[in-house]
């Protein structure tokens, strides 16, 4: 059996994460608090580092822990700046196309697991006394080097293309400059916005896959601004 | 077994004794900075004790769950931190062959954990504070990483019980000069400390914890204590050699090595400055990181050597 | 097994441990809040809305980019273990990973992210 | 706690993150979606390689690449919702879809 | 009393204090009384220490802060008389050493033979809210109503970046530690930067010898430095100055924060400060608003730059600036507040 042992606490160590893993990963679209979902996601990562601890892979386990921690904080930051009512205050459904994504989900995971179950696994478990670690890193400097430094140039292109979206200085001045349309009177309401709204709306009406559109550009309205607009794609829909 | 029962109890003493000691220690700086105040070896019972006959408070709308959870996961997350510290050779609680690694998802813990302290009471000041601490506790992991990284590689193992035994001729303090001090700036973010205490300061009242009242401010305090006792182990561990020394058992070096490390954090968090946000920022990614950068290269060179 | 053991093991004991703060050996007085008691402390003032809000981060570029930055310590643990072993080599892969991704530190200070938005 | 087992449950996280990154109509609650999928396919990745791999070293590493994608997304992900906010104050995934024309 | 109370009866007395304009000299010395800890908020402490006579307008303030102390608490008249309806509270008399009756008064209450002050104001939520509109959040909408009893906050400019989100108004003081006594800002905030100042009451005018640099060590993170000025000549000692300056004061405070028209700064209000505790600078004045001084700065900044002026500049700043009373009447022209009211649907 290798290092993965087959004693009875292993097995209730791993059902107990992996209950909780799940448990926690449905959470996160059932809760109206934004930071209880992503904390919530958060523990979901965190069990899975565990199962994964328990699985002898201390490495990839632990670090799931430690970078998925950082990255649940950052998205914890980025859902609380850009989520209307972020601490769920008023209870909230921002869903659509619901009974479809559920039937999807429930399909994937028919599927895979069917797909688990038919299948014939070869048994190569890890062997008892090997240095993973170790490995990883010969492997890292060695065969895999240019996956190595591909993946340097990829956080790099992140880092700048990330900065350079974001980021509100940049060459060509403001990056928002010109974002609203001037108003029709001075220091009205920017012109130009309830053609926008109406425009996507029967633009999309003609593409494929976008039967839902219209349902949607009604919810939409709820992030609307503005309380006029907001009232007419309402009547329009 | 056995093995493991007296590593947890040594931790259970360490943390204990290293709490305790930690808040008469505040009070003798305090005391000689200033020039007044009391200090007394119960006076840390008696200051808790008050919070325990206070009512607990709530405010509007608050996050119940979360409020607990950071309290709770700030404590256990410190104890955790402190349970890779090998108490003598192979005697940790968590003997895990990636320690290092381990310490640093503990870090990134702290970080989600202070935040969520002050998210939940629905208080500006709180608010205020837990969002400031986050721009400052994530990027001051990254020279705390960087030196973690170091001692590790004289060692080959980020086995905290290797990277002890690896100082068996000399110290990770003396070998890496620069460890040392910018792990103590990681020591001071972790406990909410001086120079970077963002989260609970003096001008937000208090910060993430001005709303605390009651068990609640009991339960935050320890909490906080309890993770500079881990702090200090660790620092001990990692660079003044953890249990290795003369005469005395191991895990009383621990404890002295935690002690002084603990005495080191306290007095510079009563004495340097904290910076205006933006300004740490700017301090932690132009100049502490190029230095962890430079401790790192160091200590390449000189394992090559 | 142990270590995951160990884990769940202390932090059962923290949670405990801050459970019966609350428990509250000594307080018989467990009454709720009141109203006025739950208004958040502004120094005597009265607030107009909720604090828990769409909140303004300043620093919201610095984030993203110490994301991916940090992305770069999953290569590094297990580089320094085998960096005594590989030698120079070793050493050069690194600094030129690290000097890759230096770059968009430099590019993002140069482009003001560490500063206050 | 076998292989089989490991991968339904793998499955099972896959299926929620479907679910959300489906039902979610916030451009960052879709991406919660995505990162839960990745979280079961990390699950899964690990599996593989402590079970039938032998512990090969380029399994550890399809776990820190799947990690790696997961920064990328964020990143990337962020900055869009940024910028997009910035041009539409809009945080749904209809603000982006109108960016098209 | 049971033996957690015992304990408790030994620790010093955590105190919160109200201050008002006539506050006498003593009660910045109560820092170095060890009988007592001042806590810089009332969820930390056990007694409301009211200093000095309250101005009228100023009351309703001060129930707020009352009634925001956990039980079991006690209210204290300092150099003042109880007023309606504090009937319940304690008075020193004259002559009365106020550290050993803050210490009975404690003692009373750990011990069950004084009654906890009960609230001040009524026990309801700060809005009708409960029950009404489609999750019983008390309006319509997913933005709208009262949850809780409180609207929530409203979509508005952002001055530095121009993400609009969610702005917090509030009005701040006059007992928050770090500004100066009295004074009330109303401010609006996007994060934590400052977006809209407007004065509700200026600070009072006492002349508290060495305020402001105490203050700004507090803000500069360095209490027990603070503290120590309280020391009688801590301010010609040699060695204190040092560790003053080896703190990393100087760097810390930013270049050009809160410049007045005449070229000083912080910092170099700062410095004067050092080298004479008790002479503060006093700038050129005139123009200036506290609009200028605090709009667009990130808290810790904007609360040195108020501290960095003694209380008589700062009234006279006060004075130049918008008062409450204008705002209100602008914020009904803009009409910022009707367009976020969100007619839109939470529930489907």
């Amino acid at each position: 059996m290798g290092r993965i042992g087959g004693t009875g606490m292993t097995d209730l160590l791993f059902y107990a994460l992996s209950a909780l893993a799940i448990w926690s990963g449905w959470r996160v679209f059932r809760v109206d608090s934004m930071i209880r979902a992503t904390f919530a996601l958060m523990v979901s990562f965190t069990s899975v580092g565990g199962i994964a601890v328990l699985m002898a892979a201390d490495y990839i386990g632990v670090a799931t822990v430690f970078m998925m921690a950082v990255e649940m904080m950052v998205m914890g930051l980025f859902m609380v700046m850009f989520m209307m009512n972020p601490a769920g205050l008023n209870p909230m459904q921002m869903v659509h196309q619901y009974k479809f994504s559920i039937a999807a989900g429930v399909l994937g995971f028919v599927g895979l697991a069917t797909a688990v179950l038919l299948t014939n696994f070869p048994d190569n478990p890890l062997p008892e006394n090997r240095d993973t670690l170790r490995d990883l890193g010969i492997e890292l400097l060695g065969g895999s080097m240019l996956i190595f430094e591909t993946a340097g140039v990829t956080l790099l292109a992140t880092m700048v293309g990330a900065v350079a979206l974001s980021s509100r200085r940049g060459r060509f001045g403001d990056s928002d400059a010109g974002a609203a349309p001037p108003g029709l009177h001075p220091g009205g309401e920017p012109a130009g916005r309830k053609v926008e709204k109406g425009g996507g709306h029967g633009g999309h009406g003609g593409h494929g896959g976008h039967q839902m559109n219209m349902e949607k550009t009604k919810q939409d309205s709820s992030d609307d601004p503005h309380k006029g607009h907001g009232n007419m794609s309402e009547t329009e829909a | 077994m056995m093995t493991f029962a007296l590593a947890f109890a040594i931790l259970i003493l360490v943390l204990a004794l290293g709490i305790w000691f930690a808040a008469v220690l505040d009070g003798v700086f305090s005391r000689q900075l200033s020039g007044h105040g009391t200090v007394g070896l119960l006076a840390p019972f008696h200051a808790s004790a008050v919070y325990l006959t206070q009512q607990r408070l709530r405010t509007e709308a608050p996050d119940q769950l979360n409020w607990f959870l950071s309290i709770a996961g700030y404590l256990s997350v410190a104890a955790t931190g402190l349970a890779v510290v090998p108490f003598g050779p192979d005697l940790a609680v968590i003997g895990l062959d990636t320690s290092v690694v381990f310490w640093g998802a503990c870090e990134s813990l702290i970080v989600v954990l202070v935040f969520l302290h002050g998210w939940s009471p629905n208080a500006p000041l709180s608010l205020i504070g837990a969002y400031r601490y986050v721009a400052i506790g994530l990027p001051i992991m990254l020279p705390s990483m960087f030196v973690l990284i170091a001692v590790a590689i004289p060692a080959q193992s980020l086995d905290l019980r290797d990277i002890v035994a690896s100082q068996e001729t000399v110290w990770n303090v003396i070998r890496q000069p620069l460890g040392l001090p910018l792990f103590l700036l990681l020591g001071l973010s972790l406990t909410l400390r001086g120079p970077f205490d963002y989260a609970d300061s003096d001008d937000l009242a208090g910060g993430t914890s001005a709303e605390d009242s009651g068990a609640n401010r009991a339960g935050w305090q320890v909490a906080r204590l309890a993770m500079l006792v881990g702090f200090s182990a660790v620092a001990s561990a990692a660079f003044l050699g953890g249990y290795l020394g003369p005469v005395l058992p191991g895990f009383v070096w621990v404890i002295i090595k935690t002690l002084v490390v603990m005495a080191i954090v306290i007095g510079l968090s009563h004495l340097l400055v904290r910076l205006p946000v933006a300004r740490m920022l700017g301090l932690i990614w132009k100049i502490l990181l190029p230095i962890s950068f430079l401790d790192l290269l160091w200590a390449g060179l000189v394992a090559l050597a | 097994m142990t270590v995951v053991l160990a884990v769940f093991l202390i932090i059962g004991l923290s949670f405990l441990f801050t459970a019966g703060l609350r428990a509250g050996v000594a307080v018989d007085d467990k009454r709720h809040a009141t109203y006025p008691q739950q208004r958040p402390f502004l120094g005597g003032s009265d607030p107009e809305t909720h604090a828990l809000q769409r909140f303004h981060i300043r620093y919201y570029t610095m984030t993203l980019l110490f994301v991916a930055f940090e992305m770069e310590m999953m290569f590094m643990y297990p580089w320094a273990v085998v960096f005594v072993e590989e030698g120079p080599k070793a050493l050069a892969e690194m600094g030129m990973f690290l000097a890759i991704l230096s770059v968009g530190i430099l590019y993002g200070w140069k482009e003001g992210i560490f500063e206050w938005e | 706690m076998t292989l089989t087992a490991i991968l339904i449950v793998a499955a099972a996280l896959f299926g929620i993150g479907l679910f959300g990154a489906l039902s979610q109509k916030s451009f960052v609650m879709l991406m919660m979606g995505l990162e839960m999928m990745l979280n079961g396919t990390l699950l899964a990745a690990v599996g593989f390689w402590a079970f039938t791999l032998e512990g090969a070293p380029k399994g550890q590493l399809l776990a820190i690449l799947v990690m790696a994608v997961m920064a990328v997304e964020l990143a990337i992900g962020f900055a869009l919702v940024v910028a997009v906010y910035r041009k539409r104050e809009a945080d749904v995934i209809e603000g982006i879809g109108t960016m098209k024309q | 009393m049971n033996w957690i109370a015992k304990l408790a009866a030994k620790a010093p007395v955590p105190i919160f204090i109200a201050r008002g304009p006539d506050a006498p000299d003593e009660t910045d010395r109560l820092h170095l009384n060890p009988a007592l800890t001042i806590v810089d908020t009332p969820r930390a402490a056990s007694i409301l220490l009211v200093a000095g006579t309250l101005p009228h307008a100023l009351k309703m303030y001060l129930h707020r802060l009352h009634d925001q102390l956990p039980h079991p608490r006690a209210t204290v008249f300092w150099h003042s008389s109880p007023t309606e309806p504090f009937s319940n509270a304690v008075e020193i008399a004259h002559g009365d050493d106020l550290a050993s009756v803050l210490l009975r008064t404690r003692a009373a209450l750990l011990g069950g033979e004084r009654a906890s002050d009960a609230d001040v104001l009524p026990d309801e939520p700060a809005n009708e809210w409960q029950g009404v509109g489609p999750h019983g959040q008390g309006g319509k909408g997913m933005m709208g109503g009262t949850p809780y009893g409180r609207p929530m906050a409203m979509t508005d400019d952002d001055i530095r970046d121009g993400l609009k989100l969610d702005a917090y108004t509030a009005e701040f003081g006059p007992f928050l530690p770090m500004l100066p006594a009295g004074m009330i800002l109303k401010l609006t905030l996007q994060g934590d930067i400052i977006q809209d100042v407007a004065v509700v009451s200026p600070p009072y005018e006492d002349a508290r010898k060495g305020r402001e640099i105490r203050a700004l060590l507090r803000l500069l993170g360095l209490p027990t430095l603070a503290n120590r000025m309280l020391v009688e000549n801590a301010h010609r000692d040699a060695g204190f100055k040092r560790l003053v300056t080896l703190s990393g004061v100087r760097m810390a405070i930013p270049p050009d924060l809160g410049r007045t028209h005449d070229g000083s700064d912080v910092r170099s209000r700062f410095e004067h400060l050092l080298k004479d505790p008790f002479s503060p600078q006093k700038p050129h004045l005139t123009g200036l608003d506290l609009g200028d001084l605090l709009e667009g700065r990130e808290w810790q900044e904007a609360m040195l730059i108020l501290n960095s002026f003694d209380n008589v500049s700062l009234r006279k700043i006060c004075a130049n600036t918008r008062t409450n009373a204008d705002e209100d009447s602008s914020e009904q022209t803009s009409g910022g507040h009707e367009n976020m009211d969100h007619s839109a649907h939470g529930g489907h």
